[in-house]
């Protein structure tokens, strides 16, 4: 637990936030795919914490972020806070994305803000000197785009996919990830994707398919976040259920299951 | 300088603070996060006979002030247990409290005997109000007979301090109370969590696949809170009150309706040091009011009804 | 179009959402606010045979997204209502429906009588779960047997549909209104407060005089919602809902669950325009899910259940 | 119920805040000792309205001020409001304080934030040409003291009293309304109330033995604000219950039994 200060905390595109955080642990030490856990209120409503996905961190400044939809009471509490305010969060918690072994191609795939864990993780991968990398980005319309430029930066080819065709191309990132992967046959690669349930579930399916590796970063609602309380539970395939805040949030695809 | 400490049914803890079952694990989740010796005691998740693997997701769903959950039970089993929770549990300092469930009186007797070689645990709790399962749990605790009967059975097993947990969701609490001291107990606590569910408007069913789950939180205290009162005057034996407490005014509002010690839930998920707070809370209180020893407290309320 | 009305226990309310006992006074109060023929029904403070002054103060205490209340049932009597109050709401275009309280049976049924005669009515319901009295109220419908003959000694006095309040403060709720329903209950209306309390831990006494008081609003929700799902499937007459309800979403889980319709109390303290919204929400909903219908919604998470 | 926006909300000494709302109704009608219903949040915790003594209203601008003590949760958000956000508000509420027959020398009794209602009274009590009055007002300390040259301006001669002496006597305001009567045999007086429980006890007492009447404005847990929960009782002197809310908040001191 540490107490937080916000430096940055506003809109990047609409209805997403962009929060930056002076958390230097959180800096030193977070790996891609991990998460926060956020209290929102010190009220005693909404009781929870909030579990965010960290987007980026910068150690030289000590600085962690977050990028978050507005979707109820705890995002909307969270985006009225101001710079200079402290938040208490917890963190960084879970298991991360696993790097991808030396010559594999690395596959991206964000469904919205979903988006946020992979941005982290593809800086981190860029770090891999000449590290190349495909990202394929779906968003509901043009006007909730963001970062998608990070990944250029980073080295990944960005294709994109819009829900209403005002981006890209019309209808799902993981429809681009399927012309991609049939256009190269026996290709050795690795798909990390984030993104609403269906998209997790089409990616398992395509990479069950082509017979590549595929780390999930699954969604499910959180007490404590750190294993206690047994509440955030997923489907083993092993039978017997998976918690999301400590045996994930990413999962290789075939250790659990996605209904 | 206050004396926070208390001795109830035998378990001598340095503060009346402890943290629920089921919403601490097995302590070592919390213990890279400050020192657990420093709670009143630590109460395990609920143990059963075989291992459990629980229910589906989703498992929790939060209401307005509170939380609705449906782990159902996931636990290792009584022998898991022993085997991998036990030898970290028993080289704290700090008073353990191992909580039980079964789905028959013959299986609260058998975890009871199993349990019992190990020194060091300091009490069972008995759980017969857990709503979450399909069979026993809450059925034995709305009943004056089949409570009797389940803490009894244990009683005789044990060579442990037994505490009947007892349910919320009856019509007189007092009642089971009543039945659990016949039987033996050493202490009750209470409330475990009352019978709720959600609906997904969505869906257009249930949020939970066994539809009604567990609400907990700030949002039940009162109700937690008067029953505390209720048993208090029903019986002799010491009353563990539970249910919303957030802050050290809520601890202090169970402890003056009744409760020698009290235990900290849900609140842990929102600030995992919540019961480090109240521990500090207690004190500042009571020094306050003058108070050198916390156990003075007890009660208080019933006395000053009078005086309204 | 959606077509939002419905005709319970023989009463046609032009749609589903009335507003609660006892948070709504006469009407009168609320007449400047807003236009009240747009609300399903308007239910009345509890009203006993005599007048009754009431509790002392404090009557209201907040809790976590919750309130307790003792106001104690102060109301003018069944003479001083038809005095003072009825010829006011005999004017309004929308369905009465009375709410009668008593101390013992002989009472209910004397109230019943002397109401009789006022056409107009729309309903008695029948209050057999007030937790804030000392005699009557919550005593009556804490038992089936109990239960089942005030709501007969009604029932033969009066002209109008019965509807039978009952109290969430039970083991079983559907025991209460399978006897309710026995004894010619046309409707049940469900949850009354939940009893709880609050100390003050300053003073070291309970908030109230009468230490116990009722819970309502959002923190008793996931447990009204509970209960109306039970009694759902428990009985054939219709169930009204209520307990908690904020929001249009709220009444929409009441109505999946299997309220026929609802009431909103405490939450027209918060804003007393929520009905109105609530009967717009409801609207949209009912659109976007494409019911043409809201009657077809009563229920519907009791099918989807299976689906799971 | 109106929405008013919030034209100013700042600290105007330690704790105690003035909000002022753009709120043409409650501007026109309102007077002094009736109170707005303020809601504080839209989530359902905390669930219920507080009730807040109007304090000032400009006709011409069409605004209406409050002035509160931060002591809860309700106070707490309310304190965290900026300009140009809009509360729900319902008001004007209750009956407010007699004004004064001619000729009856008005005497003004606060204590810490209950000078809230009595300034917009003393205001309106201004406008009758040549009134004088006396003003005598209690604070916990000389950092919460607020507003006493309104009271000045409007021709009320202003004593102080501070609980620990900071400023003023060291005591009570009721300490001073005391050593005033005792000077002035006879005088045609009414006094005119508000703050904790303890002080109007003391005016009740000290009006009841000079024999001039008192009017007093109580405070007691609000559920509707407007007579339908009968929630805001206060024990009548006749008998049963008269509520703070609509038989009040200002009531002659005769009418009610303080306890
Ligand atoms: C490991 C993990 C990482 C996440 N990373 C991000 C991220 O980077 N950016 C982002 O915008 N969102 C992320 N989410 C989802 C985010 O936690 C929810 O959107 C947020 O909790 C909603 O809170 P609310 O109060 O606004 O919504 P409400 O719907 O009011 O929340 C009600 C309750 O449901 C829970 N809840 C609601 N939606 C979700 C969800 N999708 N997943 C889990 N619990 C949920 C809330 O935590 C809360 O307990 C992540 C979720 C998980 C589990
Ligand atoms: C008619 C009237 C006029 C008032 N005018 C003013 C004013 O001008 N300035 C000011 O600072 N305060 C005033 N008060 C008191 C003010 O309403 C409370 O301080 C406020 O409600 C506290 O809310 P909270 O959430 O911060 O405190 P909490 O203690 O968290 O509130 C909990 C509950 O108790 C109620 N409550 C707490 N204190 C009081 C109180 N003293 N009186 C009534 N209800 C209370 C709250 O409304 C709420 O329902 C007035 C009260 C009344 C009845
Ligand atoms: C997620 C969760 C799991 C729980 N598991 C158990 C359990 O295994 N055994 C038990 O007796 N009580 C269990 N409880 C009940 C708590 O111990 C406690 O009685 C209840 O939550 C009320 O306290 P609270 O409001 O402080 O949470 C559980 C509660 C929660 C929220
Ligand atoms: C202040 C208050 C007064 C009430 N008075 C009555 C009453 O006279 N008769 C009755 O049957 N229920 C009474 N109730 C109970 C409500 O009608 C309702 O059943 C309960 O409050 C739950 O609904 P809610 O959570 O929407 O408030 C009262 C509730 C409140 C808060
Ligand atoms: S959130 Fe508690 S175990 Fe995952
Ligand atoms: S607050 Fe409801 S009657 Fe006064």
């Amino acid at each position: 637990m540490h107490q937080a200060e916000i430096i940055f905390n506003e809109e990047v595109a609409r209805g997403i936030y962009l929060l930056r955080l002076c958390a230097d642990k959180v800096a030193e030490s977070a790996n891609p795919g991990q998460f926060l856990h956020v209290k929102c209120t010190k009220v005693p409503h909404p009781l929870l914490r909030r579990p965010f996905s960290i987007a980026d961190t910068h150690r030289e400044e000590g600085t962690a972020d977050i990028i978050y939809r507005v979707v109820g009471e705890g995002t909307s509490i969270l985006s009225q806070k101001r710079p200079g305010e402290v938040l208490d969060i917890m963190g960084p918690l879970g298991r991360g994305f696993p790097s991808p072994p030396p010559g594999t191609l690395p596959l991206i795939v964000g469904g919205g803000v979903g988006v946020a864990p992979l941005l982290f993780l593809a800086k981190e991968l860029s770090k891999v000197a000449g590290l190349e990398g495909r990202a394929f980005l779906g968003f509901s319309t043009g006007r909730e785009i963001f970062d998608t430029e990070v990944f250029e930066s980073c080295g990944f080819s960005v294709e994109l996919a819009t829900d209403d065709g005002t981006c890209g191309k019309r209808g799902f990132p993981t429809e681009l990830l399927e012309d991609f992967l049939k256009g190269e046959k026996k290709v050795q690669a690795v798909v990390y994707a984030c993104g609403p349930r269906m998209l997790l579930l089409k990616v398992k399916e395509i990479a069950a398919s082509c017979g590549i590796p595929a780390y999930l970063s699954l969604e499910e609602r959180m007490g404590c976040g750190i294993g206690a309380c047994l509440g955030c539970a997923v489907k083993s395939a092993k039978g017997g259920y998976k918690k999301v805040c400590r045996d994930g949030p990413v999962f290789e695809a075939g250790e659990v299951e996605i209904w | 300088m206050v004396d926070l400490s208390v001795k109830i049914a035998g378990i001598s803890m340095k503060n009346p603070v402890m943290v629920a079952s089921g919403t601490f694990g097995f302590g070592r989740e919390y213990s890279r996060m400050y020192d657990m010796n420093e709670l009143g005691a630590v109460v395990t998740k609920g143990i059963t006979l075989l291992p459990k693997e629980g229910n589906p997701p989703p498992r929790l769903f939060e209401t307005p002030a509170g939380l609705l959950n449906s782990v159902g039970l996931e636990n290792p089993g009584v022998e898991g247990f022993i085997r991998d929770e036990w030898p970290y549990l028993k080289t704290l300092q700090v008073p353990i409290i191992v909580n039980i469930a079964g789905e028959t009186v013959e299986e609260y007797r058998r975890i009871a005997q199993r349990l019992s070689p190990l020194e060091g645990i300091s009490a069972l709790e008995v759980n017969i109000s857990c709503p979450n399962v399909e069979k026993g749990g809450m059925a034995f605790g709305r009943h004056p007979d089949s409570a009797y009967e389940v803490v009894r059975a244990v009683k005789e097993q044990s060579p442990f301090p037994v505490i009947a947990k007892l349910s919320p969701n009856v019509s007189d609490i007092r009642e089971i109370a009543l039945a659990v001291e016949e039987a033996g107990a050493d202490a009750v606590s209470l409330i475990n969590t009352v019978l709720g569910m959600a609906v997904d408007v969505e869906k257009k069913r249930p949020v939970f696949k066994r539809v009604f789950a567990g609400l907990s939180g700030p949002a039940v205290k009162p109700i937690a809170l008067r029953m505390v009162y209720e048993v208090y005057e029903a019986i002799r034996i010491p009353v563990i009150g539970m249910g919303g407490i957030f802050s050290w005014r809520d601890a202090v509002e169970f402890i003056l309706a009744g409760a020698s010690a009290v235990a900290v839930g849900s609140a842990i998920f929102s600030d995992p040091v919540a019961p480090l707070k109240i521990i500090r809370g207690l004190e500042d209180y009571a020094a306050r009011n003058l108070q050198t020893r916390i156990s003075d407290l007890v009660g208080l309320a019933h006395r000053n009804a009078a005086e309204f």
